[in-house]
């Protein structure tokens, strides 16, 4: 629920993500400052006065971190079914498909980031909110097992409100498919890095996104186990302010920094250039 | 009339009262006052009866199915591991900061054979129920099933798991603990066990929670118990703003065994005593017995990377999707 | 400072523990009851009123634990030095060995358990307060690769203050070398049974006595890091009652049971028995 | 001036002010109206000054090596990790609580060589201690320590630690969550890791806490460090009841890395700036690097069995006693 055209009608899932905003100006939902949009994208839609870092779709999340044109998607074809026939589900689909710039609530692929090859998976909340049903799962689960084959370190940038109820215990099981898919990337030798973006929570977080070598996140992002409305259903618990957010998350040891949008590119080099490093050496290693 | 305390249990419930009264002392001196022979005078009632348990709890909806497994007179972990196993070794702890009764677990034996169990307990009365959060385990809950399943690898034996939650706990101190770093964990660590790891859905397998301590070789569902990836209610208020609606929702999830079993996420159902497990915890017991030993024989020929293997592609395969070249 | 003797003085380590105290009833320390010395014995020195468990000597514990003429002793000859020169160590050790049953402040040995053989250490807290240096050290590793060598499972009933500061840093290191003692006998696949005793704090208990596979420990000991007057010293928090108990480790998550003395044998019994049978189990896979 | 703060540092601090005092803007004038070149005169003194601190510091007892060790313008953990190493991306939290700011540690590079550093934190200023809780870590840290170089042996890169702490915390947090099992753990798994681990103790090594991420191949230590079973202050309180007595504890503890070479516990002294490392952290560092290096290019030949057993050779040949054959 990020930001609204100033000057157009709210979207209706509230974020400016599915491309320009239709007006010049979009009004900041932390601050309310009422930001020009040529400003706020350059600035990568973090508020210029406030610094809140609204939300990215999928694309624009790879625009501005893959090296350019290094880019190549995989199971771009996987496409949901209604296995249960889930009330409304094929008109959610369907709806999701003509708005989000997503084909599903995931993108993944191979690319270079900073010079570094890598495989990559991109959540996009724009996409029935991120949620994992079985193409998610599927999308995630095959491109770790990329990473295997190829020795990639997988980087996963999530955003997710969960588990896509509309596949009942299907998309439970794509908890437990990822985070093998992750075991196996482990046992492997190859690193997995997770950046949590807002929000992650709930069969996301508590799945693959929280099994990360490294695990970043951006500041303000809502993480966390149950929505916080769950949480205040407890009598008598008062909870912190920064409850179920990065922040939150940072000071109970479940993830390694906070990273500004604009610093990440340098955060990921980083550590991409110690786990090349780190593998050339295995590598030698396993030549003695 | 143990349990009859559902709506589609009232025919059940007047049946059974009928016949009891009949069969009560007074019910017997009245009859025999009037020479009639009880016992076969009530013959007819008792196979009635019977025809109609078997009509209702063999076409039970998803809803029932839900009331069956939340029934509180169902049989919980810890009644199955004390009828199933031998010399049960309870272990505590999670050996890092809190003890968490919303799971329990240990050493035991199984037909002489060593094996190491886990479950997930809700509580009998309210106070052991407070005590066990009603079942719903935290972080330390969590942790606690890995280190005592890790004890089981450590070990090379056998580890069976019984899946009983509402779902996880979600309160502040769930959250502090890192309760979805404690699920991730063991799903991703279940999933590199090199034992074999057979897991029970003996009432209720709600979401996460469940998941918790769900991954294995073998998954069982016992035939009145259900699997969802929401609760009813939970689902219910986001479809329709309406917890009430959790019938209808449900439906829509497909939450039972059977449904399950048709996506082929679970291996087998195991059938219950007619009325529900709790109507004969002692046969349930034995069918579950007789249904670990035979998947874990199954299983026992395998070797360590046979059955990661084994799990990872089992996992893998979950899933339904459309693979269309055009986009 | 368990229980003195009732017609004969207060001992000075205060614990009946040395052998049949010279009186012919002691006091419970706990409720001041006035106990028989022989129903006292005969009931383990457990107080027959409030249930009490008074400390044991490492020979009193060996003889309600093994099974009869089963216990062979391994390096009994090995004595402390005072590698340090450190002031009146020589006449503590001195001391200690006059009025300790044992020569130094833990037993080890070979033995059978209810019919499982087993390599089984005892601390003695009459000698020098239970209390690790460079020997007991010494013997507990060297007990533990006994373990490794034959493949027996081995049980460690604690009972220490802590490191013996009178060997220094020399002492300090014996918390690594029983912990990686520890740690290969894990690796080794070789089960680690550790029964916590009244007292069991510092450097005892953070080091392998907070390793076993299963930790048992006897009820209402003291066990903790610090002791209880250290964290005493925050201000302001209010410690729980049972702080730094057996029951208070329980409720922590850092132990699996509390077993009454008496009840000792049938727990230890059965984890024998279930590890006898997974050795078998284990021996007959790697057959195949 | 800078850390002349204890006793045995005054004629030292004298010297040393009244050199300043002469080389002073008012110093100089007066020289120069009197026809005196300031910096010949003051030749003696420098050279009287340099070799009363070589006496000093040459000669420090155990417990004014324990006050240097303390100073409170030490170098700390971070200011060797950013002098010695590059790209050091910290790391946060133990994955199960919290991030125990006393322990610091992350990914870097030593010479463009991926390694781990893990150390102990003090804290600079008073809200920085209060923030790292004065250095003294509660479970929280052992664990995210072990959780750090557990990445190190996944991603099979060489570990150095670095040791500087009064001992762990004790309070009521520390003791809910197990720092005594933290610490045991630690000592266990460090044992195990399969590869390189360099240890240095570059100030206070108190106790368990210290010995908590202080298993490892090589263990050195700086001139002026101490490494104790206990402080002196403890010591002397429970010796002499009177913990103004850390003076004499502190010899006979003999603590100082001296003593611990001599014992063979430590592998290495490494020599510091005159008059301490605080006086000249560059230069300290440019030794602890050479060291560092120096050490992980002797253990980098070995493969990963050679490496853990011989590191528990090490810890088994630590510990000096009798074997008698007669009792
Ligand atoms: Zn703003
Ligand atoms: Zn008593």
């Amino acid at each position: 629920m990020a930001v609204s055209g100033w000057f157009g009608r709210k979207r209706k899932d509230g974020s400016p993500a599915e491309g320009v905003p239709d007006g010049i100006a979009v009004k900041c939902s932390s601050c309310s400052q009422i930001l020009f949009v040529r400003d706020f994208e350059r600035n990568q839609k973090v508020c210029t006065k406030c610094g809140h870092h609204h939300r990215l779709n999928a694309h624009e999340r790879l625009e501005i971190t893959v090296d350019e044109d290094s880019f190549e998607e995989i199971d771009a074809v996987l496409q949901s079914a209604d296995p249960l026939l889930f009330p409304e589900y094929r008109e959610k689909l369907h709806k999701a498909k003509n708005t989000s710039t997503s084909s599903e609530a995931v993108i993944t692929g191979t690319a270079t980031v900073e010079g570094f090859p890598v495989v990559i998976g991109i959540a996009d909340f724009t996409f029935m909110g991120g949620s994992m049903g079985s193409v998610v799962g599927e999308k995630i689960a095959r491109a770790i097992e990329v990473g295997i084959e190829k020795r990639f370190p997988v980087i996963m940038f999530t955003a997710s409100g969960g588990a896509r109820m509309q596949e009942g215990l299907l998309s439970l099981m794509q908890m437990a498919k990822t985070s093998a898919a992750v075991g196996r990337l482990g046992t492997n030798g190859i690193p997995f890095i997770v950046v949590l973006t807002d929000p992650t929570t709930g069969g996301t977080y508590a799945s693959y996104s929280c099994l990360g070598d490294v695990i970043l996140a951006e500041p303000g992002a809502i993480i966390g186990f149950a929505g916080r409305r769950v949480g205040n259903q407890e009598v008598g618990v008062k909870l912190p302010d920064n409850f179920q957010t990065s922040e939150f998350q940072l000071e109970h040891g479940m993830i390694d920094r906070i990273v500004p949008r604009k610093d990440l590119p340098l955060a990921l080099k980083t550590l991409l250039e110690f786990f090349a490093l780190s593998a050339v050496k295995e590598s030698v290693i396993a030549g003695n | 009339m143990q349990g009859t305390n559902f709506d589609f249990e009232k025919p059940i419930a007047e049946l059974e009262a009928m016949i009891a009264s009949l069969k009560s002392v007074e019910g017997r001196s009245k009859a025999a006052a009037e020479g009639i022979d009880i016992d076969t005078a009530v013959e007819p009632l008792e196979l009635e009866l019977h025809r109609v348990m078997e009509k209702v709890y063999g076409n039970l909806s998803a809803w029932e199915k839900t009331q069956m497994a939340r029934h509180k007179d169902r049989p919980y972990s810890l009644d199955y591991i004390r009828l199933i196993f031998d010399d049960f070794f309870e272990l505590h702890g999670d050996r890092l900061a809190a003890n968490d009764e919303a799971i329990v677990g240990g050493l035991a034996k199984l037909n002489g054979q060593p094996v190491v169990v886990i479950g997930q307990q809700k509580g009998r009365d309210l106070k052991e129920r407070q005590r066990r959060n009603f079942g719903s385990a935290r972080a330390e809950g969590f942790r606690k099933a890995l280190r005592i399943a890790r004890l089981a690898e450590k070990f090379r034996v056998p580890l069976f798991t019984f899946v009983d939650t509402a779902g996880a706990a979600a309160d502040l101190r769930a959250e502090e603990h890192g309760v979805s770093e404690a699920i991730a964990r063991n799903l991703m660590e279940f999933s590199l066990l090199r034992i074999p790891v057979i897991v029970t859905v003996i009432g209720e397998g709600g979401s996460g929670g469940a998941l918790g301590v769900a991954v294995g070789d073998r998954v069982l569902m016992l035939e009145h118990s259900v699997y969802s990836v929401i609760s009813p209610e939970g689902c219910a208020a986001i479809l329709w703003r309406d917890k009430a609606m959790a019938n209808e929702a449900a439906d829509a999830l497909k939450l039972t065994a059977q449904y399950a079993h048709q996506l082929n996420l679970v291996d087998e159902i195991l059938p219950e005593p007619l009325g529900g497990a709790h109507r004969n915890v002692t046969d349930m017991a034995l069918t579950l017995k007789e249904a670990l030993v035979r998947h874990l024989n199954e299983l026992s020929g395998s070797g360590e990377t046979t059955l990661v293997d084994g799990r990872y592609s089992r996992l893998r395969s979950m899933g339904v999707f459309q693979e269309k070249v055009s986009r």
